[in-house]
C-alpha cells in the first residue's frame, strides 16, 4: 500500500485516495472543434510510461481535494505531489 | 397531529462513555452538525464566524462557546458541531456572519452519527480498522480528520486532552462501525 | 517410559508444567516450552510424515519455520482443525491432537510409497510428456488420480471457529528478528525515546542466544546479556515487543505486514482473544535482522527420518533438552557444526563428525572436538544413508582433493546433523525490491542496495560472528559505532553442491527440495532440456515451490544449475522472493471482515419498520432494500400485484431513502449543472424540479435523477441509489480540476434526508392533514414542483414527483424523523388502504410508464437517444460532459439498439430479463442477435405481461414480430412503444 | 523434435533420462529475419508457432527480454472460458477454447487443459439479469453456457454456501462446462518447443531497446541488447509493456498498465472441483492439480510496472473468498505475486495493424489474456503473415476508439476476467 503525500494532509495511506489517471490532460475548451481522432486522443490515449509519470490523485477519504503527483512507475516512488492546476514541477535531469 | 414535533429515532441508542474503563465504545446523543464550505482565502480573512474558529490548520479542530466545535477537514471544508438544541441558532448565526460571501452551509445533523471511544486501549481499538498514526505526536489533542475505519469512511476527532476519540460516520454505516469497534474491542473488554 | 529421549537436565522448557498432546492417536507427554517437534522427538517419534510425490518416510529436518518435512494436521477442537502445520513451529499445548498427512492407509504403511518405486518414470516434468492419449483421458482419468495423490493435508470442512483482528501501527524503527543483531538494533534505536517495534517469530526473543550456551557477551554469559537486553527493552515505554510475530510481507513505502500468533499456544481458547492478529506497520526505518538458514547437504537418501540440520540438533539438545538420537553423526562442510557436535557430546550423546573439507581447511574445530573425545573424519564425503523409517547409518567415504572417492564405510547412528553452510534470510529484503548482491566468499546472495528506508543486519547479510552481529545490529539501529566483546563464533564453510559420490549420480535420490521431492538429478534433467533460467528450473521441477518456499533448497538448486552450466551463480540468477515469508492463514488477512462485518450492510431509516411488517429484502450495492411485502400465504407475484394495484387505485408508500442526494450551492450552481447534465438548467425556476440525465465524457448514460431548485443558488440533486458516491465524485472532479473558477460547493445529503414516496390517487388526502406551510392544491403545487414546510412538525422538502405515473409526493425529512413521519402517514392512510410497496412493485409501476432505470435499461454502452431521451438534449448548449462523443460515427448509426416495448404474443408470458431477440428463430447458429429484454413484468394495470427491450433499429420496427429466447426455445413478441399505461401521462396531474 | 509419449518416457527411464534433448534451442540472433515477434509469452510464442506452422514463415524470431513465459503467462490464475456477451468477444475466445481442446495433442506437450467448468455466481437481481443475457447470447452464438439455480450450483460445486442468510446470497449462476484451467507454464513451453522445431529462433535475455523505421516510416528492424536485427515486420506481443515498446515507434496507445495480483494457498487434497467466479464480491478461485487453491485478486488502482501491489488488494479478495467459503479461513496463503496487465478503455484487446507500416500489435488483454492464448496467437499469426486481420480479430482495431465502436464487455456486465 503506497504512502501518498496529500498537499493538504501530509502522508496518508493509499486506501484513502482515489487514482485519477494521467495528469495534465485538460478538457478541450471547445470539444466540437476537435475531429474524431483528436477527441479519441483526449478520451483514451495515455502515455503510460515506465518511469516518471504525472498522475492525478484524489484524497477521497480525507480532504477530498484532487492533486497531481510525479511517481516513478518502475519503482512506485513518489517524486513530488502538487496541487491540481499547477504546472508539472521540473525535477531536473530530463523527464 | 402536526403541532407536536415527531420523535427522533436514531440508528444507534446512545449510551454513556466510561473513560476510566479499559475500553469504552459508546454511541453519542444526537447533535447539531453542519458542513460548512468556504474558500480558503475567505476563511483566512475572516478568521472566525459565529464563534466558530475557521483559520486553524487543516485537520485541526477548535472548541467554541456552548459546547460548539469546528473541525477543519480540508482547505475549504469545516464540520461544525454543537448541541442538538443549538441547530437553528448555529445556522442563523453562520448565515448572518457569512452573508454576501460564497459559502455553503448544509445541515448534516441527521446524516452523521457519533461514537465515543475511550479508555486505555482506545487507540488500539481504533487502529483495529483505522490506518492512521494515533500517537500523541502524530494525532495530538485537537486533531480531526476524515479517514477510514475498515470499509467505512469516518471522521475521527480527538477534541481535547482527554483520551476520548470521537468517530463520526454516515448514518447507515453506524451499525458497521460500532460492530467493528466492538469486535476489535472484545479483547480488552473487562480487562 | 515417558519421554525416552528427554535429556535429564537443561533446556528452556518448564518441567514444572507437564502437558499432554496426541499424535496419530497416541499420547505424547511434553512440557511447556516445547514445540510439537521437540515433543515428538522427546518421545522417540522420528517418522512424522510422507513426502509429496514419492510418499517417502520423512522426519523433522529443522527446528524452525524453514521446516519442509514435518507437516501435521492440528486439531484444537471443532472448527479448529487445520492441515500443513510445521511441527517445528507449533507450540505444544495441552489437549491438542496432531496427526500426520499424505498417506493411506497409515503413516507406517503407505500405499502411496509405490511412487517411490515408480520414481524412474516420474522425473521432473514427466506429466508434460505423457497422459495425452486418448485426449479425453487427461481430464477423466489421469488428472483426478494426480490430484488425489497430490495435495498435502486435508482442507477443513467446517467454518473457522476462531476470531482474527487487525492492527495498524506506526514506528520510527521496526526491527524484524530478535536475535543478537535485532536486540542490539532495538536497544540502539529506542535509546532516545523513538518508537520501536521488535518482532520475532519465536515465542522467545534471543535467536541463537537461546541455544548458544557457552558464548559470552561483554564478559557475561550470552544468556544473561539477552535477559538484560530484554529487560531494558521491556521497561521502555517507547518499545513494543512482539514475540510469536512473523514479518511476512514487505510492501511499498515501508509498509510491513506481520502476523502475531495470539491464541494457538494457549491450551484453552479465551473467546475474547483472537487467534491471530495482522499488524500492518508503517515504519520510518526498517531493520531486517532475520538471520540465516542452514543448508542441508545433497547426497543420496539424505531425507531419512533422523537426518536433520546440524544447528537444529543443537537447538533440540540445548533449548528443548531433547536428544534427537543417542548416536549422532555430524556431516558438514563448515565450522558451525563443530559447536553443535561439542554440545551434543556435552549432553552425553555419542558423537562423530565428518567434514567434507581437508583437515587443513577445518581450522581449530577438529582439535577442539578431538579434545572432547569426538571422532572427526575430515576429507570425507557422504554417499548415502541406511534405514527406512529412521536412519540407521551414514555411509561415508574418504574423498581427495581431486574428488576421487575412496572406500565406503557405514557409521552406525540414529541421528544425523548435517550442515552445508548458511544462507542469509534475504526474503524480506528482496520483497522490498532491494537489489541482491552475490557474495562469493560466503557463496550466498546478500542485501545490496536497499530500495526503501531499510538496513539489514547480522546474519541476514552474511555476518555470522556474534560480536560482529551485535555491532552490526547496533549500527543498524542507529547507534553510534561501538564494539561488542563476544566469544568468537565458528564461522566459514566450503560451498558444496551435490556431494562427491562413487555411486551413479544419475540413479540416486539426493534431495534438494525435500517437500516437493526434487532431486539433484531432476535439476540436471531440467538443465539438459534447456531450462536454464533458475525460474524455469523452479517451474519445471517445482523446486522451491513448496510450503517452505525454498528456504532450505533454493541455494542448493541455484548452485547445482550454476555447476552444470559452469557459470557463476549470479549469472544463473536468484529467484524473486514474494510474500509471504511464511504461510499466513487467510483468516489473519481477513481479520474481522467476516459475516456482518464483511461488507457494511447499509439500511435506511425505515428498515426496521419494513422488517416488522414482513418485508423481504434485496441487496442493492451495500444497501438492503425492502423488495416486497408479502402477506401470509402470498408469493412474491401476488404481493407485487397487490402493491401495484394499491398505488394505481388508492395509495402506496415506499421508502426511497437510498436515493443519492447532493446539495449544490453557489452562485454558479445552475451553470455547473448545465455543464454536467444533457438538458438545460439555467432557466429552471426556484420551487421547480426537472428530470436530468448525465453522461460520462464518452457519451454513455452515467446517471439520472430529479433535481430541484430550492433557491437561485441552491439545488437539491438526486441520483440513483448505486450512483450516489460516483456521481458526487464525478461532479467534484469536474468542479475542482476543469472548472475551478465556478463558485459551487457540493455536499452529500443522501443520509441527511430520508425519502418517503407517497404515490397514488389518494396521496394528497393522506398527506394533507400532516403538512403545514405548504399549499397542496394542484394549482399551487403542480407536478414537478418542490416546497419546503413542515410535516408532523419537522422540516420537510416536499417534492411533487412521480416515478409511478400516479399523483405522488416524495417527502424528504431529516433521517431520524422518518420513522415517526412514516408511522403518521401509515396511520392516516389506513382509511384509504395505504399499502407499503417494495422495489419490485416500484420497478413494475415505472415500467408500465416506460421510465428507464439506469443500470437496467442502460449498461454503460447506451446513449440518451438509444433510450428515447435524445429530445432532452438541450440543442442550444455548446457543450456538456459527453456531448462531443455523441457525434462520433458509431453513435449516429441507425442500427443502434433503441429502447422499445415488447409484447409477447402470449399475453401472460413474462419474458426473461436478459433474453435475446432475433428476427428469425430458424437461422443457423451463430444467429444475428438484435437486442435483449431489459425489463419484464406482469402488469395488472395492463392486464398482460409487458417488457422493455433494447433492439437494433428498434424504433423503425414498431409492429414487427420478433422472437425472444425462452428457457425452452423462442417466443414471438411484437415491438411496441415503450409506454404501456396512461400513454399521455395524465394521471400525475391528479 | 522427439515425440513425447509414455513410450519415450519409459525408454528414457531405462536410460536414467540421459537422452532428453533441449526442448528449444538457444540460438544467437541472425542479422535479419522475415518477421520478429517482440515478447516471448504465451501469445507471442503461439503467434510464432502458427506463423511457422500455418503460414510457412520459418525465418522468424521471438525476442524475449527475460525468460519465456516469465510475464503474465506465468503469473495468471489460468482460467479459460469463452462465455462473453458480444459476438466479437465470443468469437475470439471460443476460437481459443476450440484450440485449447486439442492443444496438448497438437503440440505434443501436455498443457493439462482441464475443462472442469467455470461457474459464475449471481448475487443480486442485476447479476441474474446480466448472466441470463450472457447465457442466451452465448447459446445463440454456439457457445455453451447454462443457468443454474442455487441448488444446481451447489451440486456442481459442493463447497459452495447457498444459505440465504449470508451477506450476498447466491441467487444462481452461469456455468460454462467447457471452461476450465490449464498449466500456464506448459503452454509457453509447448509452443516454444513446437515453434523451435519449425525453425523459429527463440532468443531469450534479448530486450528490444528500439524500433528502427525507414524513410517511408515503415519498420526496418529493431535494436536489442544483443545488437540490431533487420526485419520488415514486427509483431508486438508484450503484455504489460506494450506502451513502452510502442513508444519506441512513436505510437501512443489507449492503454494503462496496472499491477494485477494473484495468490495460492498451501496445497491440500482435492476440495474444489471447478473454477468459480464471483464478480459481485470479487473472488475467483480454482484448485491446481498440485492442490493449491489458486485465487485471483484485483488490480491496484495506479499505473505501475513493478509487479508488486498492495496488501489491501489481497485482503479484499480473501475477505470475499472466506465469506463464500468460511471453511477456507484456516488455510494459509503460500504465495502472492503480481503481474502487469495493459488495459484498454473498453477492456477488450487490440489486435491488428498500427499507424506504422510493418508494425503490428496484439495487446490490451487486461486481466483475461491467458484464456485467449491459442486463439490470439492463431489470428495474430494470420495478421502479421498476411498483413491484414483475420476475420475474427477484424473488429479489435485501434480505430474503434475513434469511431466509438467499442466492445465493452465490462460495461455490459461488470465482468473483468
Amino acid at each position: 500500500m503506497l504512502l501518498v503525500t496529500c498537499p493538504h494532509c501530509g502522508a496518508r495511506p493509499e486506501i484513502e485516495f482515489r487514482y485519477g489517471g494521467e495528469a495534465h490532460i485538460a478538457r478541450p475548451a471547445d470539444p466540437s472543434a476537435l475531429d474524431d481522432r483528436q477527441w479519441a486522443e483526449f478520451l483514451y490515449f495515455r502515455s503510460n510510461p515506465k518511469g516518471v509519470y504525472a498522475e492525478r490523485w484524489n484524497h477521497a477519504h480525507g480532504c477530498g481535494r484532487w492533486f497531481n503527483a510525479l511517481r516513478d512507475t518502475a519503482s512506485d516512488a513518489f517524486l513530488a505531489t502538487y496541487p491540481a492546476g499547477q504546472q508539472r514541477p521540473d525535477l531536473g535531469g530530463g523527464r | 397531529m402536526a403541532e407536536q414535533a415527531a420523535r427522533r429515532t436514531p440508528i444507534l441508542a446512545p449510551s454513556a462513555a466510561r473513560p476510566e474503563a479499559a475500553i469504552s465504545i459508546a454511541p453519542m446523543v444526537p447533535a447539531a452538525r453542519f458542513a460548512l464550505r468556504l474558500p480558503e482565502a475567505a476563511a483566512k480573512a475572516i478568521g472566525s464566524a459565529a464563534g466558530f474558529r475557521l483559520d486553524m490548520a487543516i485537520n485541526r479542530s477548535a472548541a467554541a462557546r456552548d459546547g460548539r466545535l469546528a473541525a477543519r477537514l480540508g482547505p475549504d471544508e469545516w464540520l461544525l458541531h454543537g448541541p442538538e438544541t443549538a441547530s437553528e441558532a448555529i445556522a442563523r448565526d453562520v448565515e448572518a456572519a457569512l452573508a454576501g460571501r460564497h459559502f455553503a452551509l448544509v445541515d448534516i445533523g441527521h446524516r452523521n452519527v457519533a461514537i465515543a471511544v475511550a479508555g486505555a486501549h482506545a487507540r488500539a481499538v481504533i487502529n483495529g480498522g483505522c490506518p492512521l498514526d494515533l500517537d500523541d505526536d502524530a494525532f495530538p489533542p485537537g486533531s480531526a480528520t476524515r479517514t477510514l475505519l475498515g470499509k467505512a469512511e469516518i471522521v475521527l476527532l480527538r477534541p481535547d486532552e482527554a483520551p476520548v476519540f470521537r468517530i463520526e460516520c454516515w448514518r447507515s454505516f453506524a451499525p458497521y462501525v460500532l460492530g467493528l469497534l466492538e469486535e476489535v474491542g472484545r479483547e480488552f473488554a473487562g480487562a | 517410559m515417558a519421554q525416552p529421549c528427554r535429556l535429564p537436565a537443561g533446556g528452556r522448557i518448564d518441567r514444572a508444567k507437564p502437558l499432554r498432546l496426541r499424535f496419530n492417536g497416541r499420547d505424547i507427554e511434553a512440557y511447556a516450552g516445547d514445540s510439537v517437534a521437540a515433543a515428538l522427538l522427546a518421545n522417540g517419534v522420528r517418522l512424522v510424515g510422507r513426502s509429496f510425490k514419492y510418499h517417502r518416510p520423512r522426519g523433522i529436518l529443522s527446528h524452525g519455520s524453514d521446516e519442509p518435512n514435518a507437516l501435521l494436521q492440528v486439531d484444537r477442537g471443532p472448527g479448529r482443525i487445520d492441515p500443513n502445520n510445521r511441527a517445528t513451529v507449533v507450540e505444544a499445548a495441552d489437549g491438542i491432537a496432531v496427526s500426520s498427512q499424505n498417506h493411506w492407509p497409515s503413516l507406517e504403511h503407505d500405499l502411496g510409497a509405490v511412487n517411490d518405486l515408480l520414481s524412474p518414470v516420474l522425473p521432473a516434468g514427466f506429466y508434460y510428456k505423457t497422459f495425452m492419449w486418448p485426449q479425453s483421458f487427461w481430464q477423466r482419468v489421469y488428472e483426478p488420480k494426480i490430484r488425489a495423490a497430490a495435495g498435502l493435508g486435508v482442507a477443513p470442512h467446517e467454518a473457522d471457529a476462531d476470531r482474527y483482528v487487525h492492527r495498524h501501527a506506526h514506528c520510527a524503527v521496526l526491527v524484524v528478528g530478535g536475535g543478537p543483531a535485532g536486540l542490539a538494533a532495538a536497544l540502539a534505536a529506542s535509546d532516545d525515546g523513538a518508537r520501536v517495534i521488535l518482532a520475532d517469530e519465536q515465542p522467545e526473543f534471543g535467536g541463537t542466544l537461546l541455544h548458544d550456551l557457552h558464548a559470552t557477551i561483554d564478559g557475561a554469559p550470552a544468556g544473561d546479556w539477552r535477559a538484560q537486553a530484554l529487560a531494558t527493552l521491556a521497561a521502555r515505554a517507547n518499545v513494543t515487543l512482539l514475540p510469536r510475530t512473523t514479518a511476512f510481507g514487505y510492501y511499498n513505502h515501508n509498509h510491513i505486514a506481520l502476523v502475531e500468533r495470539v491464541g494457538d499456544h494457549r491450551a484453552r481458547q479465551d473467546d475474547r482473544r483472537p487467534r491471530e492478529r495482522l499488524w500492518q506497520v508503517r515504519a520510518r526505518q526498517v531493520v531486517l535482522a532475520t538471520g540465516a538458514h542452514e543448508r542441508p547437504l545433497v547426497f543420496a537418501d539424505n531425507d531419512r527420518p533422523g537426518i536433520m540440520l546440524a544447528e537444529s540438533v543443537r537447538v533440540f539438545i540445548n533449548r528443548y533438552a531433547v536428544a534427537p538420537g543417542r548416536r549422532i553423526v555430524f556431516a558438514t562442510s563448515g565450522a558451525s557444526a563443530y559447536a553443535a557436535a561439542a554440545d551434543a557430546k556435552a549432553a552425553g550423546l555419542d558423537v562423530t563428525l565428518v567434514d567434507i573439507r581437508a583437515e587443513a581447511e577445518c581450522g581449530p574445530g577438529p582439535a577442539m572436538l578431538r579434545a572432547r573425545g569426538i571422532d572427526v573424519l575430515p576429507a570425507h564425503t557422504i554417499v548415502g544413508s541406511t534405514g527406512r523409517k529412521a536412519v540407521t547409518g551414514l555411509i561415508v567415504a574418504p574423498v581427495d582433493a581431486n574428488g576421487i572417492v575412496g572406500p565406503r564405510r557405514t557409521l552406525a547412528c540414529d541421528g544425523v546433523g548435517m550442515s552445508g553452510g548458511w544462507t542469509p534470510a534475504v526474503h524480506l529484503f528482496s520483497q522490498s525490491r532491494g537489489k541482491l548482491r552475490y557474495d562469493d566468499a560466503i557463496d550466498a546472495f546478500v542485501p545490496g542496495t536497499p530500495a526503501q528506508a531499510e538496513r539489514s543486519a547480522g546474519a541476514a547479510r552474511g555476518i555470522y560472528d556474534l560480536a560482529a552481529c551485535l555491532a552490526d545490529g547496533w549500527a543498524a539501529g542507529g547507534g553510534a559505532a561501538r564494539d561488542f566483546a563476544a566469544t568468537p563464533s565458528p564461522t566459514g564453510f566450503r560451498p558444496v553442491r551435490a556431494l562427491p559420490t562413487d555411486a551413479d549420480a544419475k540413479r540416486v535420490k539426493a534431495f534438494v527440495d525435500f517437500q516437493n521431492d526434487v532431486t539433484a538429478k531432476d535439476i540436471a534433467l531440467a538443465v539438459r532440456e534447456g531450462f536454464e533460467s533458475v525460474e524455469h528450473v523452479k517451474r519445471y521441477t517445482t523446486t522451491g515451490m513448496a510450503t517452505d518456499q525454498g528456504k532450505t533448497s533454493n541455494m542448493a538448486a541455484l548452485g547445482l544449475v550454476a555447476e552444470i552450466l559452469d557459470r557463476p551463480v549470479p549469472q544463473v540468477g536468484t529467484t524473486t522472493f514474494r510474500p509471504p515469508y511464511t504461510p499466513v492463514t487467510f483468516g489473519t488477512i481477513v481479520g474481522s471482515a467476516r459475516g456482518a462485518l464483511f461488507d457494511p450492510i447499509r439500511v435506511a431509516p425505515l428498515h426496521d419498520w419494513a422488517a416488522a411488517h414482513g418485508a423481504r429484502f434485496e441487496n442493492v450495492g451495500l444497501w438492503r432494500r425492502a423488495w416486497h411485502f408479502p402477506r401470509p400465504g402470498e408469493d412474491m407475484h401476488a404481493a407485487v400485484r397487490r402493491e401495484c394495484r394499491a398505488v394505481r387505485e388508492s395509495v402506496g408508500i415506499f421508502d426511497a431513502s437510498t436515493l443519492g442526494k447532493i446539495e449544490v450551492v453557489g452562485r454558479d450552481a445552475a451553470e455547473f449543472l448545465h455543464r454536467i447534465y444533457i438538458n438545460a438548467w439555467l432557466k429552471l425556476e426556484p420551487g421547480r424540479c426537472r428530470y436530468g440525465v448525465m453522461l460520462k465524457e464518452d457519451g454513455f448514460i452515467f446517471d439520472d435523477g430529479v433535481v430541484a431548485r430550492m433557491a437561485p443558488d441552491r439545488f437539491h440533486v438526486t441520483t440513483t441509489t448505486g450512483g450516489a458516491a460516483r456521481v458526487l465524485a464525478h461532479m467534484e472532479d469536474y468542479l475542482q480540476t476543469e472548472w475551478p473558477d465556478l463558485e459551487v460547493f457540493l455536499t452529500s445529503v443522501s443520509e441527511q434526508w430520508a425519502v418517503i414516496a407517497l404515490q397514488g390517487p389518494r396521496a394528497r388526502d393522506v398527506l394533507a392533514p400532516l403538512v403545514e406551510g405548504i399549499d397542496l392544491a394542484a394549482a399551487s403545487f403542480p407536478h414537478m414542483a418542490v416546497r419546503t414546510g413542515t410535516i408532523c412538525g419537522v422540516p420537510t422538502r416536499l417534492f411533487r414527483v412521480s416515478f409511478t405515473g400516479e399523483l405522488g409526493y416524495e417527502i424528504n425529512v431529516p433521517a431520524d424523523y422518518a420513522r415517526a413521519v412514516w408511522e403518521a402517514l401509515w396511520a392516516r392512510g389506513q382509511e384509504f388502504g395505504i399499502t407499503p410497496y417494495g422495489t419490485e412493485a416500484m420497478h413494475v409501476l415505472r415500467a408500465e410508464r416506460g421510465f428507464i432505470i439506469v443500470g437496467q435499461e442502460t449498461d454503460g454502452t447506451v446513449t440518451p437517444d438509444d433510450v428515447g431521451l435524445g429530445g432532452m438534449i438541450a440543442r442550444a448548449k455548446a457543450d456538456f460532459v459527453g456531448k462531443r462523443s455523441l457525434a462520433r460515427p458509431d453513435m449516429l448509426k441507425p442500427d443502434r439498439k433503441q429502447l422499445v416495448g415488447l409484447l409477447a404474443d402470449a399475453p401472460d408470458l413474462v419474458l426473461e430479463e436478459g433474453a435475446q431477440i432475433v428476427a428469425d428463430p430458424h437461422q443457423p447458429i451463430p444467429m444475428t442477435m438484435l437486442g435483449h429484454v431489459t425489463s419484464s413484468y406482469w402488469s395488472d394495470a395492463c392486464g398482460r405481461a409487458i417488457a422493455l427491450a433494447l433492439v437494433s433499429g428498434g424504433r423503425a420496427r414498431m409492429g414487427q414480430t420478433l422472437h425472444v429466447t425462452t428457457p425452452t426455445g423462442f417466443a414471438p413478441a411484437r415491438v411496441a412503444a415503450p409506454v404501456f399505461f396512461d400513454p399521455k401521462g395524465e394521471r400525475v396531474h391528479g | 523434435m522427439r515425440h513425447f509419449s509414455l513410450r519415450t518416457l519409459l525408454t528414457e527411464a531405462a536410460n536414467a533420462h540421459q537422452g532428453w534433448a533441449r526442448q528449444w534451442r538457444a540460438p544467437e540472433p541472425k542479422p535479419a529475419y522475415d518477421a520478429i515477434i517482440v515478447g516471448g509469452g504465451g501469445h507471442g510464442l503461439a503467434t510464432a508457432y502458427y506463423m511457422a506452422q500455418e503460414h510457412g514463415m520459418r525465418n522468424i524470431a521471438v525476442l524475449e527480454k527475460g525468460w519465456i513465459g516469465g510475464g503474465n503467462t506465468g503469473r495468471n490464475t489460468t482460467i479459460i472460458r469463452s462465455n462473453y456477451l458480444y459476438d466479437e468477444s465470443a468469437a475470439i475466445y471460443d476460437h481459443a477454447v476450440k484450440l485449447w481442446e486439442g492443444l496438448s495433442q497438437a503440440l505434443n506437450y501436455n498443457v493439462m487443459y482441464s475443462a472442469r467448468g467455470v461457474l459464475m455466481l449471481a448475487h443480486n437481481q442485476h447479476d441474474v439479469q446480466s448472466f441470463k443475457r450472457h447465457v442466451y447470447a452465448n447459446r445463440l452464438n454456439g457457445v455453451d453456457n447454462e443457468w443454474l439455480t442455487p441448488e444446481q450450483a451447489k451440486a456442481f460445486c459442493p463447497p459452495l454456501n447457498i444459505s440465504p442468510d449470508i451477506r450476498y446470497p447466491v441467487l444462481g449462476g452461469a456455468l460454462q462446462r467447457r471452461g476450465g484451467v490449464a498449466r500456464h507454464d506448459a503452454v509457453a513451453w509447448g509452443y516454444a518447443r513446437g515453434a523451435d522445431a519449425l525453425g523459429v529462433d527463440i532468443i531469450q535475455n534479448c530486450e528490444v531497446t528500439g524500433i528502427v523505421r525507414g524513410s517511408d516510416g515503415a519498420v526496418t528492424g529493431v535494436e536489442t541488447t544483443k545488437g540490431p536485427i533487420r526485419t520488415p515486420r514486427i509483431g508486438v506481443v508484450a503484455a504489460g509493456h506494450t506502451s513502452v515498446i510502442m513508444a519506441m515507434a512513436g505510437v501512443r496507445m489507449p492503454l494503462e498498465s496496472f499491477p494485477l495480483q494473484a495468490l495460492v494457498s498451501e496445497p491440500v487434497k482435492p476440495v474444489f472441483p471447478c473454477v468459480l467466479m464471483s464478480n459481485a464480491v470479487h473472488a475467483y478461485i480454482s484448485q491446481s492439480d498440485k492442490g493449491e487453491l489458486v485465487i485471483g485478486a484485483g488490480t491496484d488502482q495506479y499505473v505501475s510496472y513493478s509487479q508488486q501491489g498492495g496488501l489491501h488488494i489481497t485482503t479484499h479478495t480473501l475477505d470475499a473468498i472466506c465469506e463464500l467459503f468460511p471453511q477456507f479461513s484456516r488455510l494459509r496463503l503460500l504465495r502472492n505475486w503480481g503481474g502487469i496487465v495493459d488495459v484498454t478503455p473498453d477492456r477488450s484487446p487490440i489486435i491488428g495493424r498500427t499507424p506504422v507500416p510493418g508494425l503490428f500489435v496484439n495487446c490490451g488483454w487486461g486481466t483475461g489474456g491467458f484464456k485467449a492464448t491459442p486463439g490470439s496467437g492463431h489470428v495474430f499469426a494470420w495478421t502479421v503473415a498476411k498483413g491484414e486481420p483475420h476475420p475474427i480479430n477484424a473488429p479489435f482495431t485501434l480505430d474503434r476508439f475513434r469511431t466509438g465502436r467499442l466492445i465493452d464487455e465490462a460495461a455490459a456486465a461488470a465482468v473483468a476476467h
